[in-house]
């Protein structure tokens, strides 16, 4: 039982992984311009499926994204200022210059942020299914992992934990044929990471990752069955890595031949196709959409450059719930400190 | 008053916030069913049922990762460590995950990761740890480990209601050896404030769990001849009460520090750093110290209590600074 | 491609099992006496697979077994004096009463003891296995894991990196039923442990643990398989844990049908029947093995319960490798010490 | 004497003992075909072939257990986090398997685990943390950490021959950054042995890693007014070089403690400690810190910058000390 989708509906998320194609374009200048701060990871070729994944979840849902999933923090609401601000480090951004890149998120707003080390947020995510499922709410928790990322221990502890549980979890896995240079037959020695759930008794399927709609109707597959207490979902998605680990890879390693082969299956160009042959949308229509981006990207990029940076002081604020109190910097107050003692 | 062993206590503590909060749940390996390898969580399973007394696979990283993302949407969740030792496996989660949320995105994390902790009962180098040094280190995470029944009950609620991380460390030394009085209902022992488990003028002895016990020994023995020893019990390892150890310390100018941990990189170095760096010229002696040595814990009996600081190691060292 | 077992072969296997079983019950014994320090962990029930698989290895092979393997440590030559003497805590024990159960080992004696990390070992035995390959040796590395062992990370991680670089390792994950008090369905969401192969791309294999001979030639095929590079094996035996945890826990909470089915299929006995069917041996046969091994056990225990405990200042070497400088006891050396510097 | 870079140096010395022996092999993530993230290991896989520089999946725990169980079967492996910050999934192995085996039973662990550590270059809370308060409290293990290229050099070397698991951590921020000569060939930077990097004979600074640097420039600030110091670069963590340590502040009667880690729990307390047994009556001031505060490490520049130690605050704890 496939769920169609409506022409609005495809070009909702057209609208989306095109608005991630062109932040991360104008970041890539912007790195390139040495306005960024440290490194650029993009999600080249990958803008489908994370836009289809989030774009199957509803209000209530949660949502934690890996690096390569900008195109799902927009369909969730996020808005470009916010990576502009966070890839910036202004005091503007919403960690205020804390954490980096798509390291931020809120509870309210459903957005988990993940930490570096990957595999971490399989077990969280277990977590917030977890309480879902004892609050009697229907929300499910959804996250991403790459194929490098499933061979850590706490993948296999959270998937195995939420299997046990029944927990309403769905992991996407996102086989875009490398991790940093390592390619996927040195990760795993196996075809498809979905063939994993077999050995935690869940629900398993491998899609195109660049097929749009494939993507959105496997993931809603997943989520409904999650919302009948069926279980966890380890869906994969074969996608490609079109550009290196981050800007400064230039991903010599890859085999020209694999990327041309990607290159000619681009979700986004995928997607213009369907919608023009099935007379949903002509290059008018994506042209309008593209202006309408690049308008969005133009001004929240300027109200992220005319940010200032952070107060320095925030770097001291927000250890723990209380008020903290941070240790005081060396030596220099300590004499009247001792004084005040006496 | 009624008498209940440290053990008692700290069902008691828990039962009670199960009761008074239904976001307050458990989790953790043979915790249900078989009420814990200790029994703390005995009876529980019948009285909150399978969704709030969580039997879970031996994941320990899950365990606190699954904890985590609860305690993010509004839970209360209370996980257990078989045996402290294995909290290793979740040192990631804790210090990298649970630690730093509130400080990058302002995200609560208020779980509780207890389970028992120390030696004496002859557990070997994998059941006896003690593992305070190793999240000391961590800004966003508290930790706790009382030493009486009545600290015991009243720091599991305020762990329990702490809107931060706290490690909660229960000595399974103690558990049915220590009893005392405990108040029936709510009270809460504050975190982050030390105690004066006896007052004296001439030394303090800073320290905490089983060896509060046994510091108390020592001072017992001390008095006899006129040395009257101040024994703080720190209750809260972080953030530590710098005011009553400080206050304690600036009033006698002599500290032993104690604990059974092992000695280089224990806490006693911070506190003895924090000693001299505010109130340096109160100090009539070296701050010293009693601690295990610098090895793994070992298991047959002469060993372990051959590696364990004894009470007259903590006499003889009172004697050393009184006498500085 | 059956390896068959010779008559002595068979009886080797019987005194190995015999032995084990009889000095757990000599261990029950002490423990009750209170001549055991610590827990005392029984592998009732499960003495067969334990025995059958360290039978299949060879001179050079490592082994590293967990709780519930007493039998393979006698397979590989360890006696009953270092078993009473650990769990007396003796001086004279292997490891000098500085760990207890079958927490020792030695290098030479190509085993490697656990610690008490359940899954730790996977990993490590996994690099033995990786030396073993790139030495060019024939060696393979064979180890133990729970049902419950399986849910931990380093489960997974091992068993992966094994699987990727093909290594000579050969894993027994056994089903028992129980983890402590949990019963396996608690554990996993999947029948088989073996059903976890596939997921790493591995062999896999489903054997019943209180056959001998089944154990037996299953680890001979794994171990074939490892030697010629085809890479690891996890080998799953389905047993069962007919005491409790430890001797502490009476397993009230196992269903008393299912110890009794599994009484009915006692490997030991099993092994007899067998014996006596194929006319190689009679219950004079196993009387007289009884008898020698509880020759042995009675010397090696006098000879443990002689034993003296250890010297106490035996707890503070062997942390280095260069006599270590424990640090000294608190203060009372110190003057002389401060003395001595100036 | 060549001149080279910091990694330019601990490269030369990988290369040498993969050279000088063949049980000497790397595994780690992308080092191979990729010669890993900062290209400490570029052109070993060609140099040495496949079965000697191993490219793993991302499995800190299985990379630092593998190397575990090729070390106790008589190889010397060197293992490398990506980012030291990784670690963190490689406690529970370090601290439980490889640093009590010897103890345990007699087996040596002779691993290398090496990365990059340290802030500086804007990485963020997850790539750019100190670590070694997390292990400095594992018997069993030893930890080294140069600041110069030919320390880096000569302490990979050490490392790699040492027959105790040995954590060689890399400060990033000093890759590239610092120059200096390194003898060709074969030489050894003893594990346990600081070094006087400046002499002087007012106030001991003991420091290590980028500190080392911002300690130096502090030194050379606060000459120009008379005040002479020693700076003592510690390059060994675990064990402490007591000795060298003691003798240094027993001369000044005064010691700054610099480090870039965060403060509570940080490894000087343990130092200042030691200092206070051993060589109390030496002391003319408190034993003062330089570190960073109690928080995560931030990302954006102005944040890192206030965060991470600089040399203004060295100068005027000198001078603070100094006068006291
Ligand atoms: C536990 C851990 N180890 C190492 C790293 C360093 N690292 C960051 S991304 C990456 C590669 C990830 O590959 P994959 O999971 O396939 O995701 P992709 O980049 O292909 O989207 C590595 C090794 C990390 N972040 N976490
Ligand atoms: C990582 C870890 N967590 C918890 C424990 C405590 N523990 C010891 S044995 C055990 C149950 C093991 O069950 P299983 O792996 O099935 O082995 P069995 O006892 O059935 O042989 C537990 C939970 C441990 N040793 N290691
Ligand atoms: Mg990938
Ligand atoms: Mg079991």
């Amino acid at each position: 039982m496939e769920e169609a989708l409506t022409p609005k509906q495809l070009l909702d998320m057209y609208y989306y992984m095109k608005l991630t194609r062109l932040v991360e374009e104008r970041l890539q200048r912007l790195y390139r311009q040495g306005k960024i701060v440290g490194g650029l990871y993009r999600s080249l070729g990958q803008e489908g499926e994370s836009v289809a994944s989030a774009y199957a979840l509803e209000e209530g849902d949660f949502l934690a994204v890996m690096i390569r999933n900008l195109g799902a923090l927009f369909v969730r609401g996020v808005r470009p200022w916010e990576i502009f601000t966070q890839y910036m480090g202004k005091g503007t951004s919403p960690t205020r210059g804390k954490d980096n890149i798509v390291h931020f998120g809120s509870v309210e707003r459903g957005l988990i942020p993940p930490i570096s080390h990957l595999g971490d947020l399989i077990p969280v995510m277990a977590g917030i299914a977890l309480a879902s499922k004892m609050q009697r709410k229907r929300s499910v928790a959804l996250t991403y992992i790459g194929d490098g990322g499933t061979s850590t221990g706490a993948f296999h502890e959270g998937l195995n934990f939420a299997a046990v549980l029944k927990l309403p979890l769905i992991v996407i896995a996102e086989d875009n044929g490398y991790a940093y240079s390592t390619p996927k037959h040195k990760q795993m020695a196996i075809e498809n990471i979905a063939d994993r759930a077999i050995g935690y008794g869940i629900f398993g399927e491998t899609v195109d990752g660049n097929d749009v709609i494939a993507v959105y109707q496997a993931t809603r597959r997943a989520i409904r069955r999650a919302r009948e207490g069926l279980g966890p979902t380890l869906l994969e998605v074969k996608t490609f890595r079109m550009r290196g680990h981050a800007e400064h890879d230039d991903a010599w390693y890859v085999p020209r031949e694999l990327l041309e082969y990607w290159q000619k299956r681009d979700p986004i160009l995928r997607l213009e196709t369907y919608l023009k042959e099935h007379g949903l949308a002509d290059e008018t229509t994506f042209e309008e959409i593209t202006h309408r981006i690049e308008q969005e990207i133009e001004a929240d990029l300027r109200y992220a450059e005319e940010s200032p940076m952070p107060d320095p002081q925030i770097a001291l604020e927000g250890v723990y719930a209380e008020s903290p109190s941070v240790s005081e910097s060396p030596s220099i107050s300590r004499e009247s400190e001792v004084k005040a003692r006496s | 008053m009624p008498v209940l062993t440290y053990l008692e206590a700290i069902r008691q503590g828990l039962w009670e916030e199960m009761e008074r909060d239904e976001r307050v749940f458990l989790l953790g390996e043979d915790i249900g069913v078989y009420g814990g390898a200790f029994k703390v969580t005995e009876g529980f399973l019948e009285r909150f049922g399978e969704e709030r007394v969580i039997d879970t696979p031996i994941s320990e990283a899950a365990i606190v990762g699954a904890a985590i993302g609860a305690a993010l949407v509004g839970l209360r969740p209370v996980a257990e460590m078989q045996f402290i030792d294995f909290i290793s496996i979740a040192f990631d989660q804790l210090t990298n995950f649970a630690a730093k949320c509130r400080y990058r995105w302002g995200a609560a994390v208020p779980i509780v990761v207890r389970g028992p902790c120390g030696g004496g009962v002859h557990g070997g180098p994998f059941h006896s740890q003690n593992v305070e040094a190793y999240f000391f280190h961590t800004p966003g995470l508290k930790i706790v480990e009382p030493a009486t029944p009545y600290d015991a009950k009243g720091l599991i609620k305020a762990a329990i209601r702490d809107d931060d991380p706290v490690l909660y460390f229960e000595h399974k030394y103690l558990y049915r050896r220590i009893r005392g009085e405990v108040p029936e209902g709510d009270y809460i022992v504050p975190i982050g404030k030390a105690d004066v488990k006896r007052p004296g003028r001439d030394v303090t002895i800073l320290t905490y769990g089983w060896m509060l016990h046994k510091s108390l020994e020592a001072a017992e023995i001390i008095a006899s001849e006129g040395i009257e020893v101040e024994v703080v019990d720190l209750r809260t390892l972080l953030p530590l009460d710098d005011e009553t150890i400080l206050s304690s310390v600036a009033k006698t100018g002599r500290a032993v520090i104690v604990h059974e941990d092992t000695r280089t990189g224990g806490i006693a170095g911070e506190i003895a750093m924090r000693i001299n760096e505010r109130i340096f010229e109160y100090l009539e002696a070296p701050v010293v110290r009693v601690t295990a040595p610098d090895t793994p814990i070992p298991f047959s009996p002469p060993l372990e209590e051959f590696f364990l600081p004894q009470v007259e190691e903590i006499v003889q060292a009172v004697r050393w600074v009184a006498n500085y």
